[in-house]
């Protein structure tokens, strides 16, 4: 059974949903592959919340420049029409609305769109939340990337949020390795189904009641 | 007069070149004169993001300088054993406020928080850049979509305006603001390099003395007027340090070395 | 490919080479299209200090495409009988916004307001410049200390923050902005010229379509990163206008005839 | 009887307290003159609202640069030294308390600080108030140039002002042409006499009580 695209795949599959021209911030971690796959006879434009526009690709090794890194603190190179600025401007950017697209990672999206991805509370662990409620409530599109199940299978798609939130109704799209949702107004609105997936195999899965939508 | 668009290395020798001539001259001729004065239970902002723009030679000045009891304001929470880490793990560091001090290498804040030994605030990042800017702007408070519903405006004033939720944030303004610039005047007129502007500029608004550390002090008029990104209202203190090996000449130098020792934070 | 540094001024002919390549640009062929699609009683942002920065085609423009009932947030209500001062004489704004609309040469507001013909917001300036400030970065209002006490902040909430008192001011957002540049990219990157940047930058985050008009297009890459003061992402169209007499190969002449056209507003 | 110094003297008493190394903001009008007066051996630091530090002099008729102007949109230079920024940086700079003096006009100025410069009230006038509201709330010190009596004979020191208010305890010091005024506790304290002008002479005219401070 094939139930699940791999992780390149979901990268290209979100990367087929940007607009040419979109401005789009991707946030550390699994996000950051979609760069990879952003069509090369279009232009995009990367964001980075440590304040540039027009960011391009990793460098090779040897050139390297230690001033110019993206919010995972990897090293990044500039493209024509790039743009610096300070972090109150680069956050302005952000809750201002102007990012068109942000893809963030999750531990949990709920039915009316609330994102946990900062913290699962759990006692002892350092909090750190960085620059992602401010994506999550700022960006005019808020997609998640995530696996449908996490490592204890259980379903990160949830009718309530139980871990602490990041931002509330801000989630727009939910692209996972099994299916893409939509939030709609009453729940998860499945966008299109991957490999053998299906509206039942979905709620079984989830455990949350689920629509088909046109997609 | 000095000759335009000549390099200054030496910046004692400028010091001393300027004094008694009536000409401002924010230069001091080294770290420890420029972290002087900083007291016990100073709060104190501190540029960088990871390591771009981080002033490593004066926060070890101010490890050095050995005021306690400090509220760090940064965006992160130190790398390794140096710098910031140095400064926690000394017990200098009363609280740190933050958006993100959990690193692949914050082993000595991680190892504090856990022992309840150093204070934290978390802070969301554009709540943190926001606040310090309205600190520098003189804005009592202000009103930021960010954080509502979370628990990080737990217990915060909150108002719903035009349909949409906020919460109020206050201003974080400093005794002193530490950062790292790219090139500086005698007047304290700031440019930076790539993305270690980042929190700089706003933090040098918000700090009752700023204190720059800089790869380059250039003659007055040098930088161009269009392009000074931190006017030298700002900034207090102007500090030149060793240039960075992987920074020959102003202009950047790939090199393999380089690719080892600053590309991860 | 396109050859670095070449200057494009037939904006036209670089708009018909562009498209269908999968390229981004903003560049626009004609004020017409600039201001196509303002709307009946739109609100406006217009940049400009007296005549510093004011984007006088664009305005011209607006004066051609005939919305009506408009709401003009300017810091100046008009100079002499052109731009806004035109706009206003044929009855097509329903209210201003601005900080200093008694100028000189603004007997055209003057009447009409002494007639009750048109509305006025007067705002302290600052206040101005950070509401909308506060439009283009998300802020749902916020504190500040001007005007406390004065009739410009009757009927306003107020508060005293830590010992000061303040009012609270909300953000100025609107349909369009319409700003003037001095270079700008296909891409919508802008940069400015000496006191003419006042308004332009904020004002070009504060709406929902940004319109620069630019005295050159250059290609993209040719403006440095780090000088960037209008990142594209707040613009959406950018036409270039006949370059100023005064602006020759983009550097300012001094000459007798600018003095006696230019300087007093 | 020479009662008063000459609005070019005041200038030049202003400009002799103004410290090394200030920022400062000249109003417009009668406070521009200062500027005049400012020691060339020294370097203090104009400001302009519209955007510029280290604004130098009126330029040669044959260098007027439109695009260089100040807060009374009158042609200017730029020094070595010099930088532009826009307007919401200009005025945080001002309200966030960066600058060091400015020097304004006033129609009243009360004895606990309170400015009136901005609007006589005149019903038919076109209110215009332009950055004065945020030069007064936003300087370490304001300092105000002025004339002692109004044209009607009137003092510009008052008890409370009648015109509206620019700002409410703001003024730090007022320079007249009769005397110099620093505003204190309760009330104005005369700290510096010019001419022939007594404490008694002064209260006559403004019909206040003044007391006399060591300057």
């Amino acid at each position: 059974m094939t139930s699940r695209i791999s992780r390149d795949e979901l990268a290209a599959r979100i990367a087929r949903d940007i607009p040419e021209g979109s401005y789009v911030n991707l946030g550390i971690g699994a996000p950051t592959l979609v760069s990879n796959f952003l069509p090369r006879d279009q232009e995009i434009i990367l964001h980075t919340e440590n304040g540039m526009l027009g960011m391009g690709e990793e460098p090779a090794p040897d050139q390297v420049d230690p001033d110019l890194i993206n919010a995972g603190k990897l090293p990044v190179t500039e493209l024509p029409g790039a743009s610096y600025f300070h972090h109150a401007d680069s956050f302005g950017m952000m809750r201002g609305g102007h990012v068109d697209v942000c893809v963030l990672g999750a531990f949990q999206v709920s039915e009316r769109g609330d994102l946990a991805n900062w913290s699962t509370g759990a006692p002892g662990s350092v909090p750190a939340v960085g620059g992602a409620m401010d994506l999550a409530v700022g960006a005019k599109q808020v997609f998640v990337m995530t696996d449908l199940l996490g490592k204890d299978g259980t379903s990160k798609l949830v009718a309530a949020c139980s871990y602490p939130l990041t931002g509330v109704r801000c989630v727009t799209r939910v692209y996972t390795d099994h299916a893409v949702f939509d939030v709609g107004e009453s729940g998860f609105v499945i966008r299109e189904l991957f490999a053998d997936n299906t509206r039942e195999s979905l709620q079984a899965l989830t455990g949350l009641s689920l629509t088909e939508g046109a997609s | 007069m000095f000759a335009i668009r000549t390099k200054v290395r030496l910046a004692n020798i400028l010091t001393m070149r300027l004094g008694g001539l009536g000409m401002i001259s924010k230069v001091v001729p080294a770290v420890a004169d420029a972290v002087a004065g900083v007291a016990d239970g100073d709060t104190i902002l501190v540029g960088g993001f990871g390591r771009a723009g981080q002033p490593v030679e004066l926060i070890d000045a101010l490890l050095a300088q050995g005021a306690r009891d400090l509220t760090i304001v940064s965006n992160n929470a130190g790398n390794g054993d140096v710098g910031l880490a140095a400064l926690l793990a000394e017990g200098r560091v009363r609280k740190m406020v933050c958006s993100f001090p959990r690193q692949a290498d914050s082993h000595v804040f991680d190892a504090l928080y856990r022992a309840g030994k150093v204070e934290l605030e978390l802070v969301p990042q554009g709540n943190l850049a926001e606040r310090i800017r309205a600190a520098g702007a003189g804005i009592g408070a202000f009103f930021t979509p960010t954080g509502v519903g979370t628990v990080l405006a737990e217990g915060k004033e909150t108002r719903s305006i035009d349909g949409r939720d906020y919460v109020l944030e206050y201003p974080i303004r400093a005794q002193f603001a530490l950062i790292s610039a790219f090139k500086g005047d005698r007047w304290g007129n700031l440019v930076y390099r790539k993305t270690a502007r980042n929190f700089g500029p706003i933090m040098a608004t918000a700090a009752a003395i700023t204190v720059a550390q800089v790869d380059e002090i250039v003659e007055l008029g040098v930088l161009d007027p269009e392009t000074v990104v931190t006017p030298g209202i700002f900034v207090n203190r102007v500090v030149q340090v060793p240039e960075r090996d992987w920074l020959r000449g102003g202009r950047f130098v790939g090199q393999q070395e380089s690719a080892a020792t600053g590309a991860t934070a």
